[in-house]
């Protein structure tokens, strides 16, 4: 039975440089990985409180794969995407994109 | 561990996903088929939406359910609304897919969209369904993903900037849904979306604070897929970037598996009581504002229509302020006049913009005198407005104006219910400027081509339908039950 | 046939039928219009129905009469029904006959028949005699059924009626722009007097919660303790409605200005309709009147003001019409006066009765007058002057007129006036305040009344043939003649109209009724109008002895001789007077000694109109001012786009379509959606 | 008899979406038949109204379950007179519109919206469905715009467009309000029955705040005073045939949902508020008059007068007693009749004016159209309140229910008001001579015109219509008692229902 706190600051923690990274940077991939953190910290606040509750479905750790898949397929996704963007403009620069022509 | 298997109750989901996957080895295997695809897509969605139609029946026990597990919760239920929202997902899946079909594009990007489109589709059904954590999420990223993936897929550079912004924006959101369900689980402890699961965790004071968080949020996620402001502001981009089917299909099909989706959180929240709904009242009334007065001024047309899903999602969530046995319904019953009349709306655009070209429909100044050159196409197009604002002789659009108001009314928050009514007059300044415009100076493009038979059939049939749900609004009501 | 099937009671002359005379009182004249407008297109057909129906209306009132005295009419017989207006309120609208209201009704009807035969005479080329003919005919109908009714709201309606339709008479003329406006102005005041009347009906008849008169006659001599002060407020309010229209101080300046409307049209107002229907009214409430004091000596206050007012207004008038119309002022003010002292138990005869012989010689006066008119083509006095020494035969109908209005014995005048005095020396000698502010007043205008009909004699029979030669070469119209008389006394002070802007003074047409440009044949009207006259001048002689028979119960039988004997030597002693003055003057008018400036304002009696505009100005100023809001509401109203399109310009800047502001947006959503959720649960 | 029901509204509805529809999709309809098919239609619809008067015919059959909607048409004494003068004037508008048909689109659109319009005020006086009723209220709401700003005045597109629209947008606000106010009800009584309503009453304390927002989106249709600007804009422009019926059908539904929303149910609420609205109702009242002293449009005077007079009608109302309420049922009708005719007749002056400035000098019309001249004093005349004309009874009557209002509301307020009222009928009888002085007598010198004016009297159907208002008007104020009486038992059953 480990102690609970650290991990929540660690979620806390990680949530927050994600948003942070989202909102901060201009190149699309590093949004990607603010995002990506984004979605650590979930993934780990589902594995702590699963570890915490006796679950029957072990329903945390099933979660955290489950995110993880998402993640995954959706990074498969945007960078396609972005791929796309690239050779439409040359750039992956989000703050010049949708400028009115 | 054992689930219990209702294969036919599953199916709404099943046949579209596993179409989509059989759609795409056949295209692997033979890449003839070209835009046949999108006739097969429609075929099969329609085939998922005839399994639905039986749980529409008033008679239906309800709500039914199955992959329950041996402690007697079910992983998948389908009530009345739900049944509802399915139909509506599955049908306006296929009409967009019918509009696709005579839009000429790439043989190997047909393929692909279809497949998107079925796949999104699906999940939008699932959604609808899902009463656990897991499904939840998954269901509603399939039908998120595709969708980002169908705007994208028109390599022209607005598509892009409207892809990228709703990419981006989707998945901040999906992440903040993700920490929402995960706080949801710490709060509640259970994977499963079930009352008394929440009712426990509501008793203790950290855990409540913490589910309090949770509800929030995974409302301000899914308020991203609802384009609710100030969650909307891919909206106008995506629709003005995407090819015009591409665009009815977000604003039809994947709001429903949106508001879906919020419904199942609803469903389990109402439970604790009113206050955490005032969220939801604030963004309803901000998106309401928001998107007419931005309309007040739109000049392309898409755009226009994507300021309006912004103003009219605004009014779908307008009775979830309120926790009564009549929120629920009404939401879904307003969602349901609003995709038909939306849908009929897209129709119109995308027969013009096929007959007179992309560039004939999107400027609102080109529908002028469209009473004169297309009768057919402005009466339906005029009905279509007429249903969005809630004025007669569109009786159902009226009807559904009364549905969305009604609890808010009843439940006496009168602030709320005097921004929508501000909003009920916004909005028929809104529509009147294209009304005006379709009866006004005649404006004819260089080259005119008549309908594709597709498009014309299409029309007829939403003119249909709106003048028969205007006459016997019950007739379409009923689907999302009593 | 009536008689066959025995409807008919010979000795009572009750008669068993739905419609009673009383119904054809109002009913015939109210169906001269009816009949003019739907069947008549000219003149000569509108003649017929008009003479036709207005002699059923005077025999109808005869009948009636006839039934009074055999005591076989109905007294309160129904028409249109009780108005449903709920369990808590009856309207019933039914008539009421008694012995005084009979009485009125003939008189009224036979002046309204005199006039509508004279004015065939009269307006003989007007091309729109059948309007007039149907005014007149509407207008008798109204006062009908003022003096008939016997519900509240019965006599609103005739009230209101009458002011009307002295509008439409008064700007028959209306290519003129000065009857324009006597039209506007008469109809404005009464109305203006009359928006307190509606209040008065109210309180009376809901404190009754009925508008039956009796009814309210009744509740309130019971309640009269409890809510005295809200009788007394009743009341004030119906003694300004009947100042307004019986043209008492201070809205007496409309009846004047009333001049500008054809002289049959003048007769009927002042003889026998609009200015009496006050009186009929009032008398109507005589004995509410009498339990309050206060009521009863603002009345007399106001009447005594106006009734001296007038008397001296009509002795300085240049156009001998307008002389006639201050006296009728001063007349219906005796009436009121008549009225107002009266004590408890009597009934309002006095009033009645000099309402009766004023309505015969003052008829009488206005038709001679309109005669001659014709003949001089004008009622100024360069005009009238020696009038009747050029036209003998109308020589004695005036003179009779003239001595009854003046009020020698034994004419009518005098017979009604003196009864009035009695009562108030009578009660004056009782120590009543009302009484004696009332004979103080009475004893002046004894006196102004002999001097005006004096003057007014003496210029009609005046003679000195060379200066009227040269006058006559003079003097084009009497119109004109009018307006310049006027216009150079008004040159400092322009007319204005409602609206205070001044109204240019063109020369209006020549009177439609002129010698020169139609073939106009005789000299003298009709043999039915002459009979008409001398049937008036008949009862100005000998209508006295009305006060003898039972129909009106006065005090007869034991008059204050020396009060009489006082007065007519006080009158002579004038009449010697003003026959002095009238010497060695160019026309023989009295009024000539007094000073110029005195008599112009005299004519324009004493500048009330000005007063009157002066209180109108701030209406339309704040209408204005109003309006001027109102742009302001309206642009407010027109302002809500611009601000909802500049909200939309505001929020697209915020819309820089770049991804990076869209996760802004969504970031400050997050933070702001979680706030609430936290705050508000 | 059930079918005359049904018959009464869609008729004219049914035909008119046929015209507007019909019109240029499939070929350009004629006017000709454009007139007939109207005619046809509204002359049926009168047909069918007086047979329901005849004998009170009941259905009561499910609609929209989901919103509790039921199609319930049924009539009732204060119901019937309105009905039956909204399917007399349609006739009447028809043929009016026959002889002046305005150019801003085909006569068939014309036509059909005015068919719609009509159609929509005979439904909203049959229904007895609160929720329907919202519904035939807002029936009435896009063929007027089409009226207004399609047909409207020719000269100023600008102010035509702006008129349209803030005709419309105001009347949809009111009317999402009164929805509002009817959810609420109808959320606390568990039915939108009218008379379930009005059976089950809201919690005194919850009845304020619904009668104000009731009687501020109904206020908005009547037009109370604060909320009638866009009443004088509308009209000015609007087609004749278009007033005749904005001022005729359209305010008398903001009166009568008064009646059947916020009086009968809430009476607490009412009661509350009576002596706030009975204030602004005599504002509007000297408001109006006021305004029409100095107002040079004729068309916008005319308008100016209905808000006076839709004030006495609110005052009735809000005086709490059974004569007050008979009052105003009368006034409202009086005021349908009154204004349509004088919307004819100055209508038709200004089409032969080619304007309706009251300062430019004109020849006495008593003199070139003595027909327009008599119905225009009689119209002028009753609407100063002339006894023996419509418009009498109800003002009168009108003060005398306010002098002492029912219940214990504050009497010395109201008899302020009363007093208030009656100088408002002073300022009408003002406005109204004025505009005989200018127009009947001629404001142009010893009757000498300064430019050839086009002379030409009423002919035809503008006669007819005309004639037949006119007898209208001096019938009302003559035998008040046939009225009266149609309402009485209603009116009493309201007190007693309200009373409770």
């Amino acid at each position: 039975m480990i102690h609970s706190a650290p991990p929540m600051v660690v979620v806390g923690l990680l949530f927050g440089i994600g948003l942070y990274g989202v909102l901060a940077r201009r190149n699309a991939i590093l949004v990607l990985i603010g995002v990506e953190l984004m979605l650590a910290a979930a993934g780990l606040l589902f594995v702590t409180v699963g570890s915490l509750t006796s679950d029957s479905l072990r329903a945390g750790q099933i979660m955290t794969i489950f995110v993880i898949n998402i993640a995954a397929a959706e990074i498969a996704v945007a960078l396609g995407v972005i791929l796309a963007i690239f050779r439409a403009r040359g750039n992956i620069d989000m703050a010049q994109a949708g400028e009115r022509e | 561990m054992k689930l219990t298997y209702d294969w036919w109750l599953l199916a709404p989901v099943v046949i579209p996903a596993v179409g989509s996957v059989l759609l795409l080895l056949h295209d692997a295997l033979l890449p003839r088929l070209g835009r046949a695809h999108w006739a097969i897509a429609a075929v099969l969605l329609l085939a998922g939406a005839a399994t639905v139609v039986p749980g529409a029946f008033p008679s239906a026990d309800n709500p039914r359910e199955t992959l329950c597990l041996p402690t007697g919760a079910c992983l998948y239920s389908v009530d009345h609304v739900g049944v509802g929202l399915q139909l509506t997902a599955l049908v306006s899946g296929a009409v967009i897919a019918l509009l696709a079909l005579p839009i000429r594009v790439p043989a190997e990007r047909a393929a692909i969209q279809a497949v998107l489109l079925l796949a999104a589709t699906a999940g939008a059904t699932g959604v609808v369904a899902a009463r656990d954590l897991g499904s939840w999420l998954v269901m509603l990223e399939l039908a998120t993903l595709p969708a980002v993936a169908l705007v994208a897929l028109r390599a022209r550079r607005a598509a892009v900037d409207g892809a990228l912004s709703m990419l981006t924006t989707s998945l901040v959101s999906f992440a903040i849904t993700t920490m929402g369900a995960a706080l949801w689980f710490a709060a509640t402890g259970s994977a499963l979306f079930t009352g008394d699961a929440v009712l426990n965790a509501s008793h203790d004071a950290d855990s409540r604070r913490i589910l309090v968080l949770a509800v929030v949020f995974i409302i301000a996620g899914l308020a991203f897929k609802m384009s609710l402001a100030p969650f909307h502001a891919w909206t106008p981009e995506a629709f003005g970037g995407a090819s015009v089917p591409i665009g009815g299909f977000l604003a039809v099909t994947s709001k429903a598996a949106a508001l879906a989706a919020l419904l199942v959180i609803f469903r389990s929240v109402t439970v604790l009581g009113t206050s955490a709904l005032a969220a939801i009242g604030v963004l309803s009334a901000l998106s309401m504002t928001l998107g007419n007065v931005m309309a007040l001024r739109e000049q392309n047309a898409l755009r226009f229509l994507a300021w309006s899903t912004v103003s009219q999602a605004g009014w779908v969530v307008l009775p979830l302020a309120t926790v009564s046995s009549r929120a629920v319904r009404s939401a879904a019953a307003y969602l349901v006049v609003y995709a038909v009349a939306t849908l009929v709306a897209f129709v119109v655009v995308t027969a013009l913009a096929h007959a007179d070209g992309r560039g004939h429909a999107t400027g609102l100044a080109s529908y002028g005198g469209l009473l004169r050159r297309r009768p057919l196409l402005a009466v339906t197009l005029a009905l279509a407005l007429l249903t969005l604002m809630g004025l007669p002789p569109a009786v159902l659009g009226l009807v559904a104006k009364v549905a969305a108001i009604g609890p808010v009314a009843g439940a006496r928050l009168w602030l709320l219910a005097v921004i929508a009514a501000i909003n009920a007059m916004l909005g028929v300044a809104v529509y009147l400027r294209w009304l005006r415009i379709l009866f006004g100076k005649r404006k004819d493009p260089d080259q005119a081509d008549r309908l594709h038979p597709v498009h014309h059939v299409l029309v007829i049939v939403g003119a249909c339908a709106l003048v028969v749900t205007s006459i016997a609004p019950h007739s379409l009501l009923q689907i999302v039950g009593r | 046939m009536i008689l066959t099937d025995g409807r008919l009671d010979t000795t009572t002359l009750a008669l068993d039928l739905p419609v009673q005379p009383s119904h054809l009182v109002v009913l015939l004249p109210a169906a001269i219009p009816v009949l003019i407008i739907l069947l008549t297109r000219k003149s000569a057909q509108a003649f017929v129905v008009a003479s036709l129906l207005s002699f059923l209306g005077l025999l109808a009132p005869i009948v009636l009469l006839a039934q009074q005295i055999r005591g076989g009419a109905v007294a309160a017989p129904r028409t249109i029904g009780d108005l449903p207006v709920g369990p808590g309120f009856a309207i019933p609208l039914h008539l009421q006959v008694d012995r005084l209201s009979v009485l009125v009704a003939v008189a009224v009807g036979l002046v309204s028949w005199a006039v509508q035969i004279f004015t065939r005479w009269y307006l003989y080329s007007d091309p729109r005699y059948r309007q007039f003919a149907a005014g007149v005919g509407l207008f008798t109908a109204a006062m009908q059924l003022v003096v008939l009714s016997g519900d509240m709201l019965l006599t609103l309606i005739g009230w209101e009626l009458m002011g009307w339709c002295s509008y439409l008479l008064i700007g028959h003329e209306s290519e003129r722009p000065k009857a324009r406006r006597a039209a506007y102005k008469a109809f404005m005041v009464t109305r203006i007097a009359d928006t307190p009347l509606v209040i008065g009906l109210a309180i009376l008849s809901l404190g009754a919660h009925s508008t039956d008169i009796d009814a309210v006659v009744a509740h309130w001599t019971h309640a009269a303790g409890g809510h005295h002060t809200a009788l007394t407020a009743a009341l004030l309010c119906l003694i300004c409605a009947v100042a307004g229209k019986s043209a008492q101080v201070p809205f007496q300046d409309w009846l004047p200005d009333a001049m500008e409307g054809p002289t049959p049209a003048s007769a009927l107002i002042h003889a026998a309709t609009m200015v009496a229907a006050g009186t009929v009214v009032l008398g109507k409430l005589i004995t509410l009147l009498e339990l309050s004091d206060t009521a009863r000596v603002v009345l007399a206050i106001v009447a005594s003001v106006s009734m001296v007012a007038a008397g001296i207004l009509a002795f300085l008038q240049h156009d001998l019409k307008r002389l006639l119309a201050w006296s009728t002022v001063s007349q219906v003010a005796l009436m009121l006066l008549g009225l107002a002292v009266v004590t408890p138990p009597d009934d309002a005869d006095l009033g009645i009765a000099h309402l009766l012989s004023h309505a015969m010689f003052k008829a009488l006066l206005f038709l001679m007058v309109g005669w001659l008119s014709v003949l001089v083509s004008g009622t100024t006095v360069e005009r009238l002057s020696g009038a009747l020494s050029k036209h003998p035969a109308c020589r004695t109908m005036m003179g009779i007129g003239l001595l009854a209005l003046a009020g020698v014995p034994p004419f009518v005048g005098f017979v009604s006036k003196d009864l009035i005095v009695d009562a108030a020396a009578r009660g004056g000698i009782d120590g009543d305040l009302t009484a004696r502010i009332a004979f103080a007043a009475l004893v002046c205008v004894v006196l102004l009344t002999a001097a005006y009909s004096m003057r007014m004699w003496l210029i009609l029979i005046h003679r000195t043939g060379s200066q009227r030669v040269q006058v006559r070469k003079a003097v084009e119209d009497s119109y004109q003649v009018e307006d310049v008389g006027i216009v150079e006394m008004l040159v400092d002070l322009p007319q204005v109209d409602h609206h205070g802007r001044p109204l240019d003074h063109t020369e209006p047409l020549p009177v439609v009724v002129d010698e020169d440009d139609e073939p106009f044949v005789d000299q003298q009207p009709g043999g039915g109008a002459r009979l008409g006259l001398q049937l008036l001048s008949l009862l100005s002689v000998v209508g006295g002895a009305l006060v003898l028979t039972p129909m009106l119960d006065v005090d007869w039988q034991h008059p204050n001789v020396w009060l009489i004997v006082a007065s007519l030597l006080l009158m002579g002693a004038v009449a010697l007077v003003v026959r002095m003055m009238s010497v060695g003057t160019v026309y023989g008018d009295a009024a000539a000694r007094i000073p110029v400036l005195v008599r112009a304002s005299a004519s324009r009696g004493f500048d009330a109109d000005r007063i009157y505009v002066a209180v109108v100005r701030p209406v339309i100023a704040l209408a204005h001012a109003v309006t001027r809001v109102e742009g302001l509401l309206d642009r407010g109203v027109q302002a809500l786009p611009r601000l909802s399109a500049g909200i939309a310009r505001r929020s697209d800047r915020l819309h820089d379509r770049r991804p990076t502001s869209g996760l802004v947006a969504v970031s400050v959503g997050l933070v702001v959606v979680g706030l609430m959720g936290v705050v508000l649960w | 008899m059930v079918a005359a029901l049904l018959v009464a509204p869609l008729a004219p509805i049914v035909a008119g979406l046929a015209l507007v529809t019909g019109d240029r999709s499939v070929r350009s309809v004629s006017r000709h038949t454009a007139y007939i098919v109207s005619l046809l239609a509204t002359v049926v619809s009168l047909v069918a109204s007086v047979l329901i008067a005849k004998d009170r015919p009941v259905l009561n059959r499910q609609w929209v379950p989901e919103i509790g909607m039921r199609l319930h048409l049924a009539v009732d004494g204060i119901s019937v007179p309105l009905l039956l003068m909204t399917a007399a004037i349609g006739v009447l508008v028809v043929l009016h519109a026959r002889h002046e048909q305005p150019e801003g689109g085909t006569p068939a659109t014309f036509f059909g919206c005015l068919l719609l319009v009509i159609g929509g005020g005979i439904a909203t006086f049959l229904v007895q469905d609160a929720i329907s009723f919202f519904l035939a209220f807002e029936v009435v709401l896009v063929p007027m715009w089409v009226l207004i700003g399609r047909f409207g005045d020719r000269r100023d597109a600008r102010e035509r467009a702006r008129a349209a629209y803030t005709f419309v947008l105001y009347t949809v606000l009111g009317s999402t309000l009164m929805l509002i106010g009817i959810l609420a009800m109808t959320f606390a009584a568990g039915t939108s029955d009218l008379a379930g309503i009005a059976a089950h009453p809201l919690p005194a304390s919850g009845q304020t705040a619904v009668a104000l927002i009731l009687l501020i989106g109904l206020g908005i249709k009547v037009p109370m005073w604060p909320l009638h600007s866009w009443l004088p804009r509308a009209h000015t422009v609007a087609p004749t045939a278009g007033s005749m019926l904005l001022a005729a059908v359209l305010l008398k539904m903001g009166t009568y949902g008064v009646v059947r929303l916020v009086l009968a149910p809430l009476p607490e609420g009412v009661h509350r508020l009576a002596p706030y609205i009975g204030t602004l109702a005599v504002i509007g009242i000297i408001w109006g008059g006021l305004v029409c002293l100095v107002e040079r449009s004729l068309k916008r005077l005319v308008a100016w007068s209905s808000v006076a007079h839709m004030g006495f009608v609110l005052l009735g109302m809000m005086s709490g007693t059974e004569i007050g309420l008979q009052a105003a049922l009368y006034a409202n009708i009086a005021h349908g009749v009154i204004s349509a005719l004088l919307f004819a007749v100055v209508g038709g002056l200004k089409h032969r004016w080619g304007g309706d400035d009251l300062d430019t000098v004109r020849r006495s019309l008593r003199d070139i159209s003595p027909r327009l001249s008599l119905v225009l004093v009689i119209g002028f005349a009753a609407s100063m309140g002339l006894p023996g004309l419509a418009g009498f009874w109800g003002e009168v009557l009108a003060i005398f229910g306010a002098w002492n209002p029912g219940g214990d509301l504050p009497d010395g307020w109201f008899h302020v008001l009363a007093a208030g009222a009656s100088v408002g009928a002073v300022l009408a009888a003002g406005y109204a001579l004025r505009v005989l002085w200018v127009v009947w007598q001629g404001s142009a010198h010893g009757g000498v015109p300064p430019k050839p004016e086009p002379a030409g009297d009423a002919r035809g159907n503008e006669w007819v219509v005309a004639d037949v208002l006119g007898a209208a008007t001096v019938a009302l104020g003559v035998i008040p008692i046939v009225l009266l009486h149609a309402t009485s038992d209603a009116v009493t059953h309201l007190m007693a229902v309200a009373g409770r």
